[in-house]
């Protein structure tokens, strides 16, 4: 049988590094946080260093076992889930997975959470002695337990000041913050996490929903509440990278995310304005996606005569009026 | 073919569907898939891709039979039970057509050691999957004894064939339609010693194997199940489908997809799960007779498990070696 | 050729009434605003009588054509419009539409839109002429223009002073305030509203979205940003409604919609807590999609039992343990 | 089969599939749908509703044919252009499957009162209804003309058609693989001399529709268009199809799916409209060999209309009446 090849971007002559702030990528596709475990589990399909770079489940200081189930709900095109952050702890995953993923030559994003500003300076402090991690996402999207559970990405002056502790604990890597759609004005929260510190944005993680099976009257997922990814974000995803892109300018680096599955979807993505893109649900539908990305995009451009992806990044045309 | 995926375990490929036949409530396809069916063992799945409108995630089934020989070599067998949009898009996909297929997936039923009398528990199309053990079973020499039970006769895949391939082999339903009047569950501790069973595999409702699970701890025989839970992903990444587990740190969360979806029944810690099933369609809003196929036995109350016992008797079956 | 025969909810024996604030209708099924059009249009197809009210596309004080075209692109399970609330105006449709809408026997609920608190206050009392009016529905997803341009729902304070005017001007009829779920808390605005006086809610309106053409760089609709609809917001509609109904309690009525379309749609929606289901995008898919709802949702309650379908309002059932 | 409706206008019907057969790189499907057959007229459009994943909205389609009588009596037939989820889907469905179709929708060609030479001008898919009209007026007495274009040979639908059903006829291909080399806008000054056209009707990308008017206005030929805008409903209540036109009140958006798709050309303020039209998947992803089909026809420069002088020779046809 033959296993797949894949040749990468470069062979077509495409130029599909991306930086983002001092990481350096040879190509921008990415995972997106918690749809991709340890990264072993894909790794028993293709190599997993054929990415851009792996973002990592989020992690926080103590293990998690996460939520009851149903977890999941598929919802037309996309899907609702409710893990509750079940994760090994920082610290397993720091010994178990990031050398594993460091001696397969892949590039390490970590993402980290917790409910507190001195849960996520902790975590980052415990991340910053690992030389293997190249870069850090804060996951802003977790209830802040003193702040009535509100949700950190929510407030612009909470989620800054979680990146100051971040930034303060790891000086020395990229640092993106990932922001929920599920705000009023995302632009301003993602100014405001820049002004902290961040390098850059990751942008979006799910968007609150809801599904209730009308027979039973449960609730699809059993934690009620969930978050809703895949295609049918997508639309959302676009517009709050546009909008970040607008706000902050060509200077911080945007990581697209939200329902990207096709070579078109990662285009318009950059398009919008995102430096790299990450894939998420797309996984789950088709574990190969990010590699199959990886191995078409350099020959989908090349097609199309362009020379580099960064020359697209935020190019959105006009309309032409009707030629007369 | 397009096949996508490395020299060992699962694999990406698109398969033509070669037959599909309707099994009373149940179709059955046959799907030409040579290098998922080399590579899978009994208890494994695969994950299919659908394309009915708005659904995304591929749907997993029960590998019901892989044949690596005869007239159908490099095929095989899946058992639907239509009751949704992918169910449904699948049951009606025509010879000839193609579907994207994941697998051999998850963790195969472990086989006995030595020679011993085994007793099969099928309940609904849960019944699939062991048929396609007792097969291999028989062939490694084993005393092969079935109890498959279901709703109706309707929901009684195949009859015929544990009949045939079983030293003895016992039908219960619901309705009395055919054989038992009742529930597998009815009749397990009995038929436990009339077949004289020194190992219990089990596959159905999750209600279902929680009390053969209580069943075969009371009796001292043990057991294995095959679950089901909600997958997104079924390769271990997306953390939906999870089964609390007894483990030497206490109880946690394992993946169904990964670390099962055979587990030794007493490692699992039901009464901290979710009872997550529904009957399908339970009321009638189509012209069709659709009617709920899940069984709803109840067993005896919380125990703790000795499962020593059953792995002394068991090896792993590694699966798609490197060839 | 046999012209579609409906047999009512009542004939079943369920009781699909439902009294939005002393706006008694005898089933749930609504048109969503801006997706009925005048009422002729649908009328042609079948009798909008049977509806339980028909909600009118936004009027504004002056007639306006709206924005160029492309004005909507498909997505993922739902679609992008960006339509610049082209209407005759408040007088072209009270002189011409409402009459119409109520010969024919339908309830007619007006929506109302405007730029300032001056022009929702105008259109008011414009409608507040009309005693075929049976209730008004602000929609609060415009520009300020006196506020940067952002929209009236996405600031609880501005939001409540619309509605004070409208309610002043308007004192005699239902109010409903419609809410856009781009806010970080849409319980708060519904808080708000509902203490100036409006007698109930309408969620959600469009979310806001973007695509862009990965190929041509242009955005698909011209507009570029453009409001998202269909099943694929459906969970974040039934978040955001069951969200209100916690805050707001029994007493208040809400219109839930967004991606609704089948029976269990329905069902789903008022569980969460909808009294009443508008219907929008799903009419562009099947413009016969509300008749069959007002025809089939009796029958599929009786069938499982139910008497009434106010009974399953904000109903939902936990998740039993497993049994053991 | 299931029919909503009333008695006059449009219904939704659930139509068998009885023929798909290959036009060159189109693909041509006869649908059972008596009563949208019966109310139907050139022009006209249907509303088809897809099932491809992800996909929510039905997909217009001009009508390019309807039986009444002889062996093919209440059947409908149109003409796809594969070039996306929703039209591969329908290139796909196999003759024996049932589609829901709503139809007949829209406004049809406005009918000469006297006899007249029409001329009928169709670019790629668009030739397909101007068949149908092109019968239609001959069965009238009329004398039909036709200068049908497209990218190349295979976008030519059945050039049979139009010699049998012609006095007169003449094809254009940008690459000469057929007719003359070049865009039917080319030849339509001279080919109104030719035919001595006394009106024209024209259909196909909305770039040709404003060059061909543009050319029959300097003529003074009276042409009627039916256009293309993008649609979510096809009934009247999205607003998402309009079109801005000359009115009496200054230039206002009309909606293309009710108050169009057939209107006449010099009330079209094109100058006005976006230009929508992108070619058809211009580069070669896939193995098979798409490109584009899209005319990029360009007029002269604006100019106003004087629509008296059109509607005085024509009529309104009145469709589907009461029975
Ligand atoms: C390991 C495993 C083996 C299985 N083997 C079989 C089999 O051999 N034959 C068979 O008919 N069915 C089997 N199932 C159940 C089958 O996967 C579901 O019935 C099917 O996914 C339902 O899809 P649907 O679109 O028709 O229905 P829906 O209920 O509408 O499905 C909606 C979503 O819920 C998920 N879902 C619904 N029910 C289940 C379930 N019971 N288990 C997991 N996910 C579910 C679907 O995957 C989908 O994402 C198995 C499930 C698992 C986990
Ligand atoms: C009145 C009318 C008559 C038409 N007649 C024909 C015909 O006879 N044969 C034929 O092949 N095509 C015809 N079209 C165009 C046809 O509707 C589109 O090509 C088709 O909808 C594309 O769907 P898709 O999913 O394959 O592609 P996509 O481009 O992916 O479609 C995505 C979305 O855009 C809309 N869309 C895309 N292109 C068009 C278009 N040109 N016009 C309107 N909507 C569009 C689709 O409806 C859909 O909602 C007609 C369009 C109109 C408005
Ligand atoms: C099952 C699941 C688990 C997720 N877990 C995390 C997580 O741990 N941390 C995080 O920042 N985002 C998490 N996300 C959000 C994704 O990283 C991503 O932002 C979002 O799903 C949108 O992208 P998609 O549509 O491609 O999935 C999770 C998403 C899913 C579906
Ligand atoms: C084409 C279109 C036009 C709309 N116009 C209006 C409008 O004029 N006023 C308004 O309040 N909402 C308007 N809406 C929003 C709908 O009323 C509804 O809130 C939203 O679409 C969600 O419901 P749906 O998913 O069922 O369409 C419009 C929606 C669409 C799709
Ligand atoms: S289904 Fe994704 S981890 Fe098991
Ligand atoms: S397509 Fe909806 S108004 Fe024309």
């Amino acid at each position: 049988m033959s296993t797949t090849t894949r040749p990468t971007g470069r062979t077509t002559g495409v130029d599909l590094s991306v930086d983002l702030g001092g990481l350096v990528l040879p190509n921008p596709i990415m995972t997106a946080s918690g749809c991709f475990a340890s990264g072993r589990e894909i790794d028993a399909l293709w190599n997993v260093s054929e990415l851009g770079a792996v973002v990592a489940k989020s992690v926080t200081l103590e293990p998690r076992e996460g939520l009851p189930t149903p977890r999941m709900s598929e919802t037309p095109s996309g899907m609702l889930n409710a893990i509750g952050l079940q994760n090994p702890g920082v610290d397993a995953w720091l010994e178990r997975d990031v050398p594993w993923l460091a001696s397969r030559g892949a590039r390490v994003v970590a993402s980290i959470a917790g409910n507190s500003v001195d849960d996520y300076r902790e975590v980052a402090r415990r991340v910053a002695a690992s030389r293997s991690v190249a870069a850090v996402e804060v996951n802003l999207s977790c209830p802040n337990v003193s702040h009535r559970g509100l949700v950190f990405a929510c407030d612009p002056g909470r989620s800054a000041e979680v990146v100051r502790a971040v930034r303060q604990a790891l000086p020395d890597r990229p640092l993106f913050a990932k922001l929920t759609p599920d705000v009023t004005d995302i632009a301003r929260i993602g100014r405001s996490v820049v002004e902290a510190g961040a390098t850059g944005i990751s942008a979006i993680n799910t968007t609150l929903g809801m599904a209730i099976d009308a027979e039973t009257g449960r609730p699809k997922v059993a934690n009620g509440f969930a978050g809703l990814s895949g295609p049918a974000i997508r639309p959302m995803a676009v517009r709050a990278v546009h909008q970040l892109f607008t706000e902050l300018g060509p200077e911080v680096p945007i990581i697209g995310m939200g329902g990207v599955r096709t070579v078109t979807d990662v285009v318009e993505m950059v398009r919008a304005g995102a430096s790299a893109v990450a894939i998420g649900t797309a996984t789950f539908a088709d574990p190969f996606t990010a590699a199959n990305l990886v191995r078409d995009l350099g020959p989908w451009l090349g097609r199309r005569g362009h020379t580099a992806l960064a020359d697209l990044r935020g190019r959105i045309e006009p309309w032409p009026h009707h030629p007369r | 073919m397009s096949v996508q995926g490395r020299d060992v375990g699962p694999v990406s490929m698109t398969c033509e569907v070669l037959d599909r036949r309707r099994l009373g409530r149940y179709w059955g396809l046959t799907l030409s898939a040579p290098e998922i069916a080399r590579r899978a063992a009994p208890g494994q799945f695969v994950n299919i891709a659908v394309s009915a409108p708005g659904t995304l995630l591929r749907r997993p089934f029960s590998i019901a039979g892989a044949a690596l020989g005869g007239h159908v070599a490099g095929t095989i067998d899946v058992v639907l039970d239509p009751h949704g949009p992918g169910t449904d898009m699948l049951a009606g996909v025509p010879p000839g057509a193609s579907l994207e297929v994941l697998g051999p997936l998850g963790r195969a039923f472990p086989l006995p050691q030595r020679r011993v009398s085994a007793l099969l528990v099928g309940g609904g199309y849960g019944a699939a999957p062991m048929y396609y053990l007792g097969e291999r079973l028989r062939a490694e020499g084993h005393r092969v004894n079935f109890l498959v039970g279901a709703a109706d006769s309707s929901r009684i895949i195949d009859p015929i064939v544990p009949k045939r391939m079983a030293t003895w082999s016992s039908f219960t339903t619901e309705d009395g339609s055919m054989g038992h009047r009742g529930r597998v569950t009815d009749l397990l501790a009995e038929d436990l010693e009339t077949t004289a069973a020194e190992v219990v595999y089990a596959c159905g409702p999750n209600a279902m194997l929680a009390a053969v699970g209580d069943i075969c701890e009371a009796a001292g025989v043990p057991c294995q199940v095959a679950v089901e839970e909600h997958m997104a992903c079924g390769v271990g990444v997306c953390m939906t489908c999870i089964l609390p587990i007894h483990t030497r740190k206490g109880v946690q969360n394992r993946r169904v997809c990964v670390d099962g979806p055979v587990f030794t029944s007493t490692r699992i810690a039901w009464e901290e799960s979710r009872y997550t099933e529904t009957a399908h369609e339970p009321v009638d809003d189509d012209l069709d007779d659709r009617d709920a196929s899940d069984h709803d036995g109840r067993g005896p109350d919380d125990s703790r498990a000795d499962e020593g016992h059953f792995t002394a008797g068991v090896r792993t079956v590694r699966t798609g070696g490197r060839r």
